[in-house]
């Protein structure tokens, strides 16, 4: 089996492949309509950050980027667990999880 | 005594007989308020006769009393004192003033006894003989000024003085507001002047006046002069400024006489003769008024024929022999101006007390179609009217004959007269004869008109003691100027009255005089012409009292046009007054509430109008909201991209 | 490599003794089998550890000492606007003590939230280094969210909380890509590290262009700039109003403190499009504040457009110190103007507040009417906060759109200058409202509770202070200003 | 002291009734303290040195050290009248609303004296932002006098009062905070010393809108030709008067549009020379057009108090007129005629203030024949309208007159329009004078339920100070004009490289510190 290819994948498809992601988590919070699903694609956005740190960290020689990302999954984790608070909180009170119909306040 | 202390008697007490009346506004009795005030003018006219006294016990060439109280108004280079100077011109005119203000404070005690506002009417009048008297004593013309307007003033309060009557008040404004319009003229003149001179000082401007006469129509004295003359036709009621005038008869009958007789509208002639040296050395305006003075003679004249109110009748005469007096200063015979200015304000006077006489006696009528017969009820003010008339007909050796006949005789001859110019004053002097006929002939003489319920009475002493008095005036007002022509005929009388202002007034540039025979054929002709025109006025009012109207019928048109006062006053209304208003109620309208506030609440609206587009995009959709971040990320992001 | 040193302890002593005391309450609550102590307790036990918090960042930060490696700076604008938050909070949580959105149940809970919030923001205000900033961020942040989400009330405040979670997490994840962004192009996060070179990068990297972009944007959020302000009116209006305060006030100061780091590094300097576009933002960012708040009707959601506006009038100082040779001086100005907004906004929150009756109480600006006649004192206290916010002299608040403005006619930006001072003829006319109601409308306004309480006192002395600031302007912006160097 | 004392004395009487615990004696109180500063004001005069140009009795500390921002008060011949009339406007103000505000008396008596202390600060500041301080202060009070003790649509124009004169100014903030930086270019240390801002040459290029002078030059005129008001810029004044209670009208009429006029003096025509100069035909113009404008549409008003508003706006327009002739008539007539305007148009305002108490209606239609049934009232009104139209003996005609003059010296075509003002403000004064004074009785005059009574004993009192003031500035110009001739004159002929000097204290006043030690 060849595996050269992964020797071929550079900085700029790790990046790219961030950027996908990134814009793919931004897409899924502009267009999605259920809140969890909204927190997903935060994550999601989150975790293409990780990913360009890991690759910069790893095309630099550098070690920061690896311990950046832990402290980014911490606080990532610690947002998922408050957002999943809110959205518990927020299905109790109204049966609902779609964000659209949170439009109360406007104008 | 010292002339300072005497000047301020002479300005002050009327001023001081204005402010207890004043104070004592709400009193009603006339009599008390009428002593306060004509001793006030009393003390004023003896202060001034012993000035003038002084005056004629100074050499000749330095007669001149000047009294400066206090610096009024100094800046830069303007320096107008609270200064007063007696000198020749301006001693005729406090004596005037003082004099026949006297008489017709005393007059007024009579004729205002039944009114309740007397003490207010006397404190008017006070203070319009000190603002009278400002206005001629002053040294400059910023101080004329201040009596100019304040004469102004006194005059609407007095046409209004019962203001009860809404088109009465509206005469006393009408009278402001076009002198108004003159003052206006008058202050352009004034800046003009001190611009060109940087004085207004009358001594100091009459120096510095150019020794060439200006042939250029914007000359700096020229366009002053034209300016001052504009002031003066509103003060003087000439034309096209005259229309306050015949309005003002709704003020009281005296205040006619003192005001809008005597004193008060001469008040323009005096101020050009003031000038004279100035006005000389501008003959495009010279012109002017001799123009506007000939053609006020005649127009006033013909409506003056036309009129059936005793009091407009005489206020049209008064136009009309104010327009004598320009006439004279237009050609340059100042003093012809001064002496008809006295002997009018003498016979004029008289006139107006006269009819105050009868309109008292007809209880407030003034139709002369309703009076006629009046002779025997009123014998003295028949008397004296009738002397006043033979006066303003010009009839030899009354007062009129003399100022009026040097006037024409001036026109005629003078480099700045013309023979079209007599030809006016003649026309004029002719129609005068008329229509001043027609008012004796209506009021006192023929059938009695006068209603049933009507009785007419003589009027009490005090009234009576005036008119008399001024019936003297008329008489002999006028022998202190008699003409050389006929002075040296008579026995060598001397024209004392030119002898006495030849040092203020200057000669006319190219004057010669005239001969003997031309004079007298001047003299004939419009004595004669004035006597024929009598005569038939005599024949239609007295002798066939239908033939008037006859023929007013059969020129029907020009008659109505002349009646309705060539309606005049409906034009200035639909050409100047009423577009003037629209105008106002439009740009309100318009700019002010429909332009710049609507301008202003655009721009409040704009920043409404973006607030809510703001507000709209406010949806409450978070997505929507993180779509803006989006986009705000993207937009930014491609904009820094690109350097 | 470094260790931690005593120093650096002592450094973020402020900090430890805040956490440290924001345990107390919910310590006690949980020793006394989940059994609230008295809320007055609970207040005081947090004010007292502000007040040592506070201490303590005055006795030890200040001098431009960093700790832990770069990773902390303790320099004036940490002390000044790590005291602004401090005090805000305070304030907002003395409000909390007297609004029936956020008293009784859970309080101490509420106080604990509110506490680690500050400690968040004290990280924030002295991090230099951009991971710092991020947890800092979050750190502030999170609890936040949950305070809101607490209220009493039951239906905006959960949809304010999902807002604003939502979007503060969108916004976060955006920032934290630009610090990877910039990680990569530099090899660090450090701001100080590439404190001198930014203007260069900026223009040979791309990708440090990019990342630096995305980090300002990032803090554009937080301060709410538009438009990415959208959250800013729905979350202050839905949130209890004590929050709202502490928001406009803590949040606001401190996220301008790590906008102000960022800036510093003088980016603006190299990319004039990142310059322009910034002065854009500003521009609209003011228009957009004061022409949506001219509509409301809702007292707090007006505040929370006028907080909008303010932000912009800051950036215009935050850009005037990125592209200035002497970036103190626009540095301080915006100091100087969080200082003094502080004071105001905490002043007409409070007033807000003790408008409230109920959790469900809607305060809408035609409430205030009648107010004059029965809180005469209060009123005068509101009017003078409005004054202030609307930058009418003598107040404070004139003085700080002074310095903010003098500072960037200073650097040539006069144009932005303009459209600050004519967008502030916009803010008056919805400044003058409430007070024209108050004062010229018939009305049964009333106040909850009593007449003397905390928030009373508070609001009043909030007044005084912005009065007297306006006279001492002068020395605290030199003060300021000095602390700077 | 004296200029900090008469400042902030007010401010402190406003403290004092602020607190003061009983209602009902707060009227007594507050007069009593506005006769006390009008007395202390009287001292100025006592103070003052006649014959130098230069700054007097100046205080100066440093303020705000950082931009050379100072405490800096002074007093010259321009400022002196302006600060005696707003010390003598306020008694009366107090007197004349003795019944007419019967509600939150307190906190209108302390808006009036903070009005006071702003008003006068504007008047005697030197330093650009200390004046600016003062300058939008003076605002806020007024605001509320009129939102709280205004008529009907007092909100509407109160805010429309606030936002109008706040737009104008803040540009003008900017201009401010831009010479501070030129001073720093020219001295190396920033300041907002007006005195320091007379020394700068900036610079000026005649045909270019956009040049630096001629921009500075615009914002500060701007804000000051908002607050006169000119023409176009003056449609907030007559909502303003019209709904303002009668002392806000007072004031407002009486002193704060001078504060626009002065600014004109003080700042702009010394500080942009080249730039007022250029563009002095475009402020005659307005002057001139304005004076026309505002005349031919108070004609038309049918509310009185409007009238005076765009009588107001008439007379303004002769002010602008005059200061931008340049030369002393010009310039003496237009700080003359503020004076005026401040005595005469106050009392038109205190005027309509009693009618209105007596028949609560300011429609001229429905008046008529007042004289009659008041006539003590009609000669007091009679005597302002006098003074309002120009007529010698009464104040109004030494300023008209002068100004006149001065714009007839400086560009006569200018004069040649504004001359018809002197026509058209006795047409609308007086047919307004006619229509309710004279003819016969009015619908609410002859209400035999509401008989109308003349003025009392307060109100004569009100109006005698008032009329003397009239007549004695008519007659004695020269008491008053010979206090400002040096600075004026100073102002026209060093115009181009203007500044005042700082004279020390009188050698009274050396004595008097030496006897104390």
């Amino acid at each position: 089996m060849n595996t050269d290819f992964i020797n071929q994948i550079g900085l700029n498809h790790y990046l790219i492949l961030a950027a996908l992601l990134f814009t793919m988590g931004m897409a899924g919070v502009l267009l999605r309509r259920n809140v969890i699903v909204l927190l997903m694609s935060i994550e999601l956005m989150l975790n293409s950050v990780n990913l360009t740190f890991v690759a910069f960290s790893k095309y630099l020689g550098l070690l920061d980027g690896h311990i950046i990302v832990f402290f980014v999954m911490t606080i990532a984790a610690a947002e998922a667990a408050v957002g999943l608070a809110l959205a518990v909180t927020i299905f109790k009170r109204f049966r609902e999880v779609n964000i659209r119909f949170f439009e109360h306040l406007k104008g | 005594m010292n002339h300072s202390l005497l000047m301020a008697l002479v300005i002050l007490s009327p001023l001081i007989g204005f402010l207890i009346n004043g104070f004592r506004y709400k009193r009603h009795s006339a009599n008390v308020a009428g002593v306060i005030a004509t001793i006030a003018i009393a003390i004023s006219f003896v202060s001034s006769a012993i000035l003038v006294t002084d005056l004629i016990a100074m050499p000749e060439e330095s007669r001149r009393i000047a009294v400066k109280f206090f610096e009024w108004l100094v800046i830069d280079r303007l320096k107008i004192d609270a200064g007063f100077v007696v000198d020749q011109i301006s001693a005729v005119m406090i004596l005037i003033i003082t004099g026949v203000g006297t008489l017709i404070h005393m007059y007024s005690i009579g004729y205002m006894h039944h009114d309740k506002g007397a003490a207010k009417y006397f404190a008017y009048l006070n203070l319009f003989i000190f603002n009278m008297l400002l206005l001629v004593l002053g040294d400059s013309l910023l101080v004329m000024f201040v009596g100019w307007e304040g004469v102004g003033l006194c005059s609407y309060l007095l046409i209004g003085f019962w203001f009860t009557d809404s088109e009465k008040a509206a005469a006393g404004m009408k009278a402001f507001i076009t002198n108004r319009v003159g003052d206006a003229a008058f202050l352009l003149g004034m800046f003009l002047l001190f611009v060109t001179y940087g004085t207004l000082n009358f001594s100091e401007l009459n120096a510095l006046a150019p020794t060439v006469a200006e042939s250029s129509w914007l000359g700096a004295v020229t366009l002053g002069t034209l300016f001052l003359f504009i002031g003066a036709t509103g003060k003087s009621a000439q034309i096209p400024l005259y229309v306050w005038l015949p309005d003002a008869m709704a003020g009281p009958t005296p205040v006619s006489a003192l005001i809008h007789a005597a004193t008060m509208v001469t008040a323009g002639v005096y101020m050009i003769v003031r000038l004279n040296p100035l006005f000389i050395m501008a003959p495009n305006t010279m012109m002017v008024i001799a123009i506007i003075g000939a053609a006020t003679v005649v127009f006033a004249a013909t409506i003056g024929m036309t009129q059936w109110d005793i009091k407009k009748i005489l206020a049209y005469s008064t136009v009309s022999q104010l327009g004598y007096m320009f006439l004279a200063c237009g050609v340059g015979a100042f003093g012809a101006a001064m002496f008809h200015l006295m002997t009018h304000a003498f016979f004029k006077a008289l006139m107006f007390l006269g009819s105050g006489s009868v309109i008292h006696a007809m209880h407030e009528e003034q139709d002369v179609r309703k009076m006629g017969g009046l002779k025997k009820y009123l014998p003295i003010t028949h008397i004296t009217f009738f002397l006043g008339w033979l006066a303003i007909i010009g009839m030899p050796p009354f007062a009129g004959f003399f100022s009026k006949d040097e006037i024409l005789a001036y026109t005629f001859n003078s480099p700045m007269g013309s023979p079209i110019l007599w030809a006016a004053g003649v026309l004029g002097a002719t129609l005068t004869a008329f229509y001043m006929t027609r008012l004796m002939a209506l009021t006192f003489w023929g059938k009695s008109r006068v209603s049933k319920d009507v009785h007419p009475h003589e009027s009490p002493a005090l009234m009576t003691i005036p008119l008399i008095t001024l019936g003297v005036l008329s008489v002999i007002g006028g022998w202190i100027g008699v003409p050389h022509v006929l002075g040296e005929y008579l026995g060598h009388i001397p024209n004392v009255w030119e002898h006495w202002l030849h040092p203020l007034i200057k000669g006319i540039p190219g004057w010669q005089t005239l001969d003997h025979a031309t004079e007298f054929a001047l003299m004939g002709t419009s004595v004669g012409l004035a006597l024929i025109s009598a005569g038939i006025a005599y024949h239609f009012y007295v002798k066939a009292p239908d033939a008037p109207k006859k023929i007013a019928e059969k020129i029907k048109p020009i008659y109505n046009l002349v009646y309705n006062k060539y309606f005049v006053d409906e034009v200035y209304f639909g050409a100047i007054i009423n577009p003037l208003v629209n105008l106002s109620r439009n740009i309100w309208y318009y700019i002010d509430v429909n332009f710049i506030d609507k301008m202003t609440y655009l721009a409040g609206d704009l920043a409404r109008g973006m607030g809510s587009v703001i507000r709209s995009s406010q949806t409450g959709n978070v997505q929507q909201y993180a779509m803006y971040i989006g986009i705000g990320v993207v937009v930014a992001l491609s904009f820094v991209i690109m350097r | 490599m470094n260790t931690v040193t005593l120093s650096d302890i002592l450094l973020i002593s402020p900090m430890i003794a805040l956490f440290l005391t924001s345990l107390i309450p919910i310590t006690v609550k949980v020793l006394r089998g989940n059994r609230e102590q008295h809320s007055l307790a609970t207040l005081s036990q947090a004010l007292i550890g502000i007040i040592i918090s506070l201490g303590l960042l005055v006795i030890f930060g200040g001098a431009g000492k960093t700790a832990f490696n770069n990773g902390l700076i303790f320099d004036g604008v940490t002390q000044w606007l790590g005291a602004v938050a401090l005090g805000s909070a305070a304030v907002g949580m003395i409000m909390m003590y007297e609004n029936p959105a956020t008293v009784g149940k859970q309080f101490s809970e509420l106080i604990f939230l509110a506490m680690s919030s500050a400690v968040g923001m004290l990280i924030l205000v002295a991090a230099v280094d951009l991971l710092v900033v991020f947890i800092g961020l979050e750190m502030m942040s999170l609890p936040l969210y949950l305070m809101i989400a607490m209220s009493h009330e039951g239906k905006l405040s959960k949809e304010a909380a999902l807002k604003y979670f939502l979007l503060g997490s969108f916004a976060s994840a955006i920032l934290l890509y630009g610090v990877a962004l910039i990680f990569g192009s530099t090899g660090g996060t450090n701001i100080l590290a590439f404190m001198g070179d930014a203007a260069e990068l900026v223009q040979t990297s791309r990708l440090f262009l990019f990342g630096i972009t995305f980090v300002i944007l990032g803090f554009c959020f937080k301060v709410s700039i538009a438009p990415f302000h959208a959250w800013t009116p729905d979350v202050y209006q839905g949130a209890p109003t004590p929050h709202s305060a502490f928001m406009a006030t803590a949040v606001k100061a401190v996220s301008f403190a790590a906008f102000l780091r960022i800036i510093a590094t003088q980016a603006l300097v190299g990319s004039d499009h990142l310059f322009d576009i910034l002065q854009w933002l500003a521009v609209i960012t003011m228009i957009v504040g004061n022409t949506a708040a001219i509509l409301q009707n809702n007292l707090k959601r007006m505040i929370a457009y006028s907080s909008v506006a303010h932000s912009g009038y800051l950036l215009i100082g935050v850009i005037t110190a990125g592209v200035s040779q002497n970036s103190i001086f626009g540095a301080s100005s915006v100091i100087f103007y969080l200082l003094s907004y502080a004071f105001m906004t905490l002043g007409a929150f409070a007033i807000a507040s003790m408008m409230e009756r109920s959790e469900n109480h809607i305060i809408n600006i035609d409430d205030l009417a009648g107010l004059a006649k029965k809180r005469p004192m209060l009123s005068l206290c509101m009017t003078v906060f409005l004054l202030s916010l609307a930058g009418i002299p003598p107040t404070v608040g004139f003085f700080g759109k002074f310095y903010l403005f003098n500072a960037a006619v200073g650097e040539g930006l006069l144009w932005l200058a303009i459209w600050g001072v004519v967008s502030s003829v916009i803010g008056v006319y919805y400044y003058l409202r409430p007070i024209v109601v108050m004062y010229m409308k018939e009305g049964e306004a009333e106040i909850a509770g009593h007449s003397l309480n905390a928030t009373t006192i508070t609001a009043v002395v909030m007044a005084l202070a912005i009065v007297l600031m306006g006279f001492v302007s002068g020395p605290i912006f030199s003060a300021v200003e000095k602390s700077l160097f | 002291m004296i200029l900090s004392s008469v400042v902030f004395l007010p401010l402190l009487f406003a403290l004092i009734v602020a607190v003061w615990p009983k209602t009902s004696s707060i009227r007594h109180l507050a007069f009593g303290f506005s006769i006390i500063e009008f007395l202390l004001s009287l001292r100025l005069v006592q103070l003052f040195d006649s014959n130098t140009a230069g700054l007097q009795m100046v205080e100066k500390h440093l303020w705000i050290e950082r931009f050379g921002i100072s405490y800096f008060l002074g007093i010259d011949g321009i400022s002196l009248w302006l600060v005696l009339l707003t010390t003598f406007l306020t008694p009366i103000i107090i007197l004349a609303s003795w019944t007419s505000i019967s509600e939150r008396i307190k906190g209108f008596h302390v808006s009036l004296f903070v009005l006071q202390t702003a008003m006068l600060g504007t008047f005697l500041a030197f330093d650009a932002i200390f004046f600016y301080v003062f300058w939008e202060l003076s605002l806020v009070p007024m605001y509320f006098m009129i939102g709280i003790w205004g008529g009907a649509r007092r909100i509407y124009a109160t805010v429309k009062f606030f936002i109008y004169t706040f737009a104008g100014s803040v540009l003008m903030l900017i201009a401010i905070i831009y010479m501070m930086y030129l001073t720093q270019e020219a001295t190396g240390a920033m300041s907002a010393n007006l005195l320091d801002f007379y020394k700068l040459k900036i610079p000026f290029v005649g045909g270019a809108f956009f040049s630096l002078q001629t921009l500075l030059f615009f914002a500060f005129a701007l804000a000051f030709a908002i607050k006169v008001p000119v023409f176009p810029l003056h449609t907030w004044l007559p909502d303003a008067h019209v709904e303002a209670p009668t002392p806000g009208s007072v004031i407002l009429a009486g002193v704060m549009l001078k504060m626009g006029t002065y600014g004109f003096m003080r700042w702009v025509i010394p500080l942009f020379p080249e730039a007022s100069e250029y563009w002095a035909w475009l402020f005659m113009l307005i002057g001139a057009v304005g004076i026309i404008y505002g005349a031919l549409v108070a004609m038309v008003q049918p509310d009185v108090k409007k009238l005076v508003a765009y009588s107001s706006v008439s007379h303004m327009g002769y002010i602008l007129l005059g200061l931008f002739a340049f030369n002393s008539y010009g310039m003496s007539g237009g700080l003359y005629q503020m004076l005026n305007h401040g005595i005469s148009t106050g009392a038109l305002f205190i005027m309509i203030g009693m009618i209105y108490e007596r028949t609560h209606s300011r429609e001229i239609a429905k008046y008529g024949g007042l004289a009659g049934v008041l006539p003590l009232f009609t000669i007091f009104f009679f005597i302002v309208t006098l003074s309002s139209i120009a007529l010698p003996l009464t104040n109004g005609f030494i300023g008209e007159f002068l100004i006149l003059l001065g714009t007839y010296q400086a560009q006569p075509v200018f004069a040649y329009f504004a001359v018809t003002g002197v026509i058209f403000g006795a047409v609308y004064m007086l047919w307004m004078f006619k229509r309710m004074f004279f003819g016969a009785k009015g619908e609410l005059v002859a209400d035999e339920h509401h008989p109308l009574f003349d003025l009392n004993f307060r109100e004569v009192a009100v109006m005698i100070p008032l009329v003397l003031m009239i007549f004695w500035m008519g007659i004695f110009p020269n008491h008053f004009l010979d206090y400002s001739k040096a600075s004026i004159d100073n102002l026209v002929n060093n115009r181009t490289n203007y500044n005042l000097t700082i004279v020390e204290p009188g050698a009274a006043e050396i004595m008097h510190a030496q006897g104390e030690k």
